[in-house]
């Protein structure tokens, strides 16, 4: 057996003598003999860890990687960025990957302060005063969204935007059948943006839900969507693509409540799509009733500046059944390294990253146009839907012959294909892009 | 020129316990106008119009760091150096599960193959990913003792909403709409928070003087509006639920479905598994159990395993074998619940956790949780003159004490104790929890400690008792050698500072 | 039973300067019998009969550490965590250029294609290699004014002797056996060995009081049983040999060769080059110019490179272009001194440095030039009320000041200086070196150091020399904040114990 | 230009200017107008970081690396070993990698214990009382060892093995011009050993050095070396392969002075080379004269164990010209890596570890032996040298194509391949490359 538990057969043995025990099994005495196992369980024996390692490359091995096998167009909250070496770096040190969530603040200052200045980076970056400390992805900052608007307009009626991601509508559905959520799903126009309705109906409501720019890449009008929420009482929940705020300006200004996203693309790999990063920032009405965990600055005995958990009454362990949420574990790890990355990227480099990838997309967008493939609206950031004359699913499964990875193909949909370019994509891959679709498509 | 216009410079490491002993200035107080550290790369396309959308353009970049590499790099190595972590020392934080992690699995976590896939390749090329995934499901209902498992959960809290809904579905499925799910007072915060979100009405049931399920009050409780009930085994207090077949039949009777919280299944595995018990679906704390570290609070994975007949209200999808085994594919049952994840949950920690399994293999997986056991009850014997076991009994992986008689005494507190641990080089054991026990310390050694390091903590906690009887107001003054001492946390939730901007 | 034997148990951070103030145990205190951490595949190899060497069979195995992947993994953090490092904070090492080094070149050194290959892999497998090696060499010429280089020797001291040794080929060739080489008395000691080991005699020119070489003294010394010279430029003292070109006259007219020690290229790369100044032997330390770590005291790199007429005497094998540079190959020059290293340098450390000139360019590496010279001479005008600065002249990279003022008028000395320092947060500077200076600090800030941080070295040294002023005992009982205080070097001379097994 | 340096423009204005100066330029006043260059250097421009990382990606992907591409039975002092996770990730820990010579104790007992620790290992490796700190690779460290033997016994005669590693004895006719050295080169027997002789002559010599294995992998007599070097007064210097020690007696207790030898083996990445680690111990009545950093055991203030770098008088920075050793700059990195894998390995895997080696070896050689192909001799560890009936460099050449580096060819004998085998080596490949070489030889 490898060895993972440092106990020696001598030590074990003086162990179980203390114990006046005489065997490992004896420990087990309170678990009745009918529950306890006689057989081994059915699993292969152990390998050396060399071993695992080639074994998991060969799983790798079977699979396409961005870079390595493809050259990827795909997006839908998660994207193929260039990632920085000092984020990596810093990222996996073990005194962050390997500690616990800081109970102990006096030997955790470390993650905590990191955590405190995350929270004020996604503050700046949505325009809004105060972050929490991430959640699991996306998809659960969108529910903990809803099921915060819900608490403080203690309604159940909410607006979804049918330009938000399908599988966060779908996780929201999903946990909706717990929080008896009543969902309306409002339809996209040809542009992709949400056909905003003059009103939302004469009952009041607990939120609206748009995405900035939406799944389909387009910039919804946020301040129309503002409207016509606060028309009915209702929280207006912003689900963002958070490099789209290097150019565009911030929901929160714009008139946000809530703003959530998918924080992947602050410095976190592809991951096969997880660990992701849930971002989360409110209004400062709405503090104590935010969901996660949230650090606040302190001073220590001795007049230090110090950092601790704060506002812990509202979580679970303490508030158990009324709490509004019952995080716990969540993804402090994504957190630290997006903290890490933004600060690599800076006031200038994020601003200068959302400018390449928007002049990547409408580069792109304007090779397939030649093709005869229009985007659906010119009104987009760094991804756009365009109409396919074959099947998108078609389309997408040819083009990974060439070593692409085309786009993605909405759900329902088999005729749109959504291109998404990062910084990572340069001029020589898109023309090659767009002259192998091109050839596939004659 | 003065150029040290803020608290401190980005060079000295003055914030570092390794020397001097000021705070660490935020990554905003070391930003200067201009400063820098990224390169982009240069991509040879022309800039594009910003036609339409003028009206939506930010007038002003975003106010982030303006940092050389240099000083980022030296920023975050001096906060790392302010971190406690496992690998630095023992951590026998009770619930939580903090052994070692392995370090071959980092390399596994960085696996191009692995970590450099896009969620949306299509299934033809991700083959590795998704045999990877079955056969994690595989061994999750082989150890747990169940049929079929979804990987989506990102953490137990997760898992437990999951399966609760789950849980409303089968009953929905059955036309019933039962309420009320039983939990026992003992239960980690995130079950009754998880019993409400999923629409449920959380009952609870006391333990017993024994700590264990009372079986007569909880047959009280149950009727035909129960859906069903949560349990962890062994519990929280670290006491295997002897009744437990008995508790479950109760449950059964009426229809409902048992739920089995597994953040404790570091106690059993191989030795007894929650399907055995009767249990109808199961969560997993990959990040406990399996080794896949804490990552400072996160990321976790808590897959959620159920009975063949539950099968069918998984969330989709899920990685199925096709063309007699050699490919997969996904698929998404009949009847599922939704999904729960934006893609697949927390692949890379799922990776890492199979490769800790395979490692250990059957018969080291077995180990694993005796010696976790043996841990546990070697402290619990050795410490009990030291402070009072909450339950005298033989412990799972964990056991709790008190220090009520210690407060009483001297004054000095469960807190106190806590503090003073920190002081002698070890992490504290959870505190105040579980509710039931007063002062509580909640002490899991975990397999990976050795039986010196649990000399060592037995004579750390005795010393602190003997410190407190002598001069509790030393104990109080614990810790001294933290890089911050104790902190003001009632002013930091009075006055919230939440933010670089939040300060007033 | 008591299990704590030994000093301290291996899951207690007590050691770590992060809580306690314990020492760290040796990883031999932290072993104990039959505990282990290894892991060895399966082979499938059957034994083999050990036949014909039975009388050299070892009997008992070698007494190496027996310890938990854990309690490893836990030891080496911790000692980790008692070092300081350039990623920590500024490092003020005169003559050692501790610059930060950029974080991506870790990725460099970690390329499968780069780091795993054998060294006697046949040209046509390793033409990357290859082509990345005389891609380095290209550079290390044009950016120190020479011909051809060999990139083998592993270190500066290395390339010296190296270099040297080319010296002596080239003479004797010309049928010559002069004995003597040149060095000036503020030469780092590596020279005076290097000159000793190449079997020639050092033979010291002095320092004029302008701190450069004195030429009407070293006209006197130079004669045709000269060598040659040896010389870095700018001086250990941080000042350019302004002279230099009558200086390498002199000694070119007696038939002499000038080396260049490169240790101080951080002042001058794409400003002044050693082959323009008339050198002909050139070194250069890739770990101190261009930015690869220093690894607590190596690995490192020193190519040598030369002036065409003295290639045909460089170490071979060199990659060498054939096939109109389509491919590479390895060729020894006809009158190679032979090897100096088992294969080809330390290969990883040559690609990061590569990287490092790559990533920034023709420009960037001039600028990094500039601003480490104005880094020095901006801190050593910010100081020079606070030490007395030993040459008063415009320094390049790096500068020296005198505590001996101090040291008369308090009796704290540079070293008391240097201790006192690290109390405040940052490494210490060169003391005592060079020799010509008394109490000697010998400041290199590097061009990674921001001025705020500059700012707070000089507020950190005028506080130190304050407090002298003040309080000289409470200086002379620095540093007090340091995982140890000072140590008892003397004793440790006198009495060496240099292994576990070297205790009396 | 990429931001290595944190100066912005203003600062470098605000800097000159309190050096009353007006550019950068005027900073190098003191260089003469000759000197300064007016063109810039004719270096191609600044690059982003990911694309220096994506350059080298295709210099590395030119290269045949091993397990990749080539399955490796090449030895010659560098060995494809498994390496164990927890030394790379130890290893690799910034507070090691970007740390100075430990020059100030107080904040280098990191540095200074790993390499107390280190230096203790070797000795018990080498079965001799001191080892010093590193030095640059095993050709360094018989260099040293042999000035070292000069500096003892005032001579120059030194006597080496033709078993010895060629480039190591070509190191030492490169440095021997510097100082003098008279080596005579002993022949070696059909069955690889050396030939010794029965005397060594009456003249007194220096040293006499042998290898343990030997280049070629015969397991050298070195009682009757001892014996031999004695005789004349010379000290017997053995070049060991660390790893055999694990099976084999120590030179030391045989009665060797100085043992060398190359370190890679214990826990370094082949690095096509370098960065290597080279070992050195010897008997006590040698310390004063040891080259490189000794690391020692004292005490603190606060009567603490400490560590810190001693005996320091015999080094350059001191002793300078009369200094016997000139090294500086050494391997420390390497040191604590092959210091944190032996205590991964430990006492029982060490020895299993040789085992394995030796079991491989032996495996492979009556495999080969089956095509004729046999090993000169059967007194060796986990490599051996076979005669080949087609020249070696060709038969290599052609075994490359198949994916295997069949092993090295000892300059100036074309018809000769010596094989190494590790413990990553399993049956399977092994018998794989046994019938590829049949083919090849058919
Ligand atoms: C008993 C118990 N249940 C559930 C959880 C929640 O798990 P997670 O933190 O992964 O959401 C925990 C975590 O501490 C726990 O200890
Ligand atoms: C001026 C000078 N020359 C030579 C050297 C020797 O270089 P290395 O340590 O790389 O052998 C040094 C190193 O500190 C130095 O400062």
């Amino acid at each position: 057996m490898p060895s993972f538990a440092p106990h020696t057969d001598e030590e074990i043995r003086q162990m179980l003598g203390d114990l006046h025990m005489e065997s490992l099994e004896e420990l087990y005495a309170t678990i009745p003999v009918a529950l306890r196992r006689t057989e081994p369980l059915d699993l292969p024996r152990d390998r050396s860890e060399i071993e695992i390692v080639e074994e998991f490359g060969r799983f790798g091995a079977a699979n396409s990687a961005v870079r390595t096998s493809l050259v990827s167009f795909a997006g839908g909250g998660v994207y193929d960025h260039d990632l920085s070496a000092a984020a990596r770096h810093l990222g996996s040190q073990s005194a962050f990957v390997t500690a616990y969530t800081p109970y102990q603040p006096e030997v955790a200052q470390g993650v905590l302060q990191a955590l405190f200045e995350f929270q004020t980076m996604v503050a700046r970056l949505f325009g809004l005063p105060v972050a929490n400390a991430s959640l699991y992805d996306g998809a659960a900052s969108l529910v903990e969204a809803v099921n915060m608007a819900v608490g403080f307009t203690k309604r159940h009626r909410v607006f979804v935007s049918a330009g938000v991601h399908p599988s966060y509508r779908e996780a929201l559905a999903t946990f909706g059948a717990g929080t008896s959520l009543d969902i309306e799903v409002l339809p996209l126009q040809g542009d992709d943006t949400c056909d905003l309705p003059d009103s939302l109906g004469d009952t009041q409501g607990a939120a609206l839900v748009v995405g900035y720019p939406n799944y389909f890449g387009a910039i919804e009008d946020l301040r129309r969507a503002k409207a016509l929420a606060a028309a009915i009482g209702a929280l207006l929940v912003v689900v963002v693509d958070p490099i789209a705020l290097g150019l565009l300006q911030s929901p929160g200004a714009l008139g946000a409540d809530i703003v959530v996203g998918e924080g992947q693309s602050l410095g976190i790999p592809l991951s096969f799509g997880g660990p992701l990063l849930g971002l989360f920032a409110a209004k400062q009405e709405y503090l104590r009733l935010m969901p996660g965990r949230l650090v606040g600055e302190t001073r220590d005995l001795e007049g230090r500046r110090a950092f601790v958990t704060t506002l812990r009454t509202r979580e679970q362990d303490i508030r158990r059944e009324k709490a509004t949420s019952n995080v716990c574990t969540n993804q402090t790890l994504m957190a630290i390294q997006a903290a890490i990355h933004l600060s690599w990227l800076g006031k200038a480099g994020f601003a200068q990253l959302a400018r390449r990838n928007y002049d990547g997309a409408h580069y792109l967008a304007a090779q397939l146009g030649e093709l005869g493939l229009v985007p659906s609206t010119k009104r987009f950031f760094r991804e756009f839907t365009v109409r396919t004359p074959i099947s998108a699913t078609e389309l997408v499964h040819r083009m990974l012959a060439h070593g692409f990875l085309a786009g993605i193909v909405p759900p329902g949909f088999d005729d749109r294909l959504i291109c998404a370019v990062t910084e990572a994509r340069t001029k020589a891959e898109i023309d090659l892009f767009v002259d192998t679709l091109g050839k596939e498509l004659r | 020129m003065n150029f040290l216009s803020h608290s401190a410079a980005g060079g000295r490491a003055s914030s570092s316990p390794l020397v001097g002993d000021a705070p660490e200035p935020t990554i905003f107080e070391l930003s200067v106008a201009d400063r820098r550290a990224y390169s982009l790369r240069e991509t040879e396309i022309p800039p594009m119009a910003l036609d339409g959308i003028e009206e939506w353009l930010r007038t002003d970049p975003i106010d982030l760091p303006e940092v050389s590499e240099r000083d980022l790099v030296a920023h975050f190595t001096r906060l790392a150096s302010r971190n406690y972590s496992v690998d630095l020392g023992a951590y026998p934080l009770g619930s939580c599960t903090m052994k070692y992690n392995p370090k071959f699995a980092d390399q596994i976590a960085a696996i191009d193959g692995l970590v450099n896939v896009h969620p949306a390749t299509p299934p033809e090329a991700i083959q590795g990913w998704l045999r990877l995934l079955h056969e994690l499901e595989g061994y999750v209902c082989e150890i747990t003792g169940m049929a079929q498992a979804t990987l989506q959960p990102p953490a137990g809290a997760s898992g437990e909403l999951t399966g609760l809904l789950i849980m409303r579905a089968y009953h929905a499925s059955k036309g019933r709409k039962p309420s009320k799910v039983v939990i026992p007072d003992s239960a980690h915060g995130t079950n009754p928070a998880s019993v409400s979100l999923a629409g449920f009405q959380a009952v609870t049931v006391p333990s017993g003087p024994n700590g264990l399920v009372d079986l007569e009050k909880l047959k009280a409780l149950v009727d035909q509006d129960t859906a069903g009930i949560m349990l962890t085994n062994p519990n929280t207090l670290g006491l295997f639920e002897q009744e437990i077949q008995e508790i479950l039949a109760v449950i059964h009777a009426v229809g409902g479905l048992a739920y089995y919280d597994g953040a404790n299944l570091n106690a059993i595995v191989g030795v007894a598994r929650p399907g055995d018990m009767g249990f109808d679906i199961v969560h997993s704390n990959l990040h406990k159990t399996f080794a896949t570290p804490h990552g400072g609070g996160g990321p976790g994975a808590g897959p959620v395993a159920v009975v063949e007949h539950l099968a069918e209200f998984l969330p989709g999808p899920l990685p199925r074998p096709v063309d007699a085994g050699n490919t997969y594919t996904w698929m998404t049952p009949q009847r599922s619940i939704g999904r729960v994840h934006a893609f697949f949950g927390n692949a890379v920690v799922l990776a890492r956790a199979l490769a800790f399994m395979r490692y250990l293999g059957r018969d080291g997986l077995t180990t694993m949780s005796q010696l976790a056991v043996l841990n546990a009850n070697w402290l619990k014997h050795r410490i009990e003159t030291t402070f009072e076991v909450a339950y005298d009994q033989p412990c799972m992986h964990e056991f709790v004490v008190s220090a009520e008689r210690l407060k009483e005494e001297t004054g000095v507190r469960a807190l106190d104790v806590a503090k003073a641990l920190l002081d002698a080089g070890f992490h504290a054991p959870t505190i105040y929890f579980p509710l039931v026990v007063h002062e509580a310390l909640m002490i899991e050694p975990t397999e990976t400690e050795s039986p010196q390091t649990l000399e060592a903590l037995a004579q750390a906690l005795e010393q602190i008792v003997a410190t407190a009887k002598d001069d509790s107001a030393a104990v109080l003054d614990m810790p001294q050698n933290t890089p911050v001492r104790r902190l003001d946390e009632a002013g930091a939730a009075r006055n919230p500072v939440l933010t670089e901007d939040g300060r007033h």
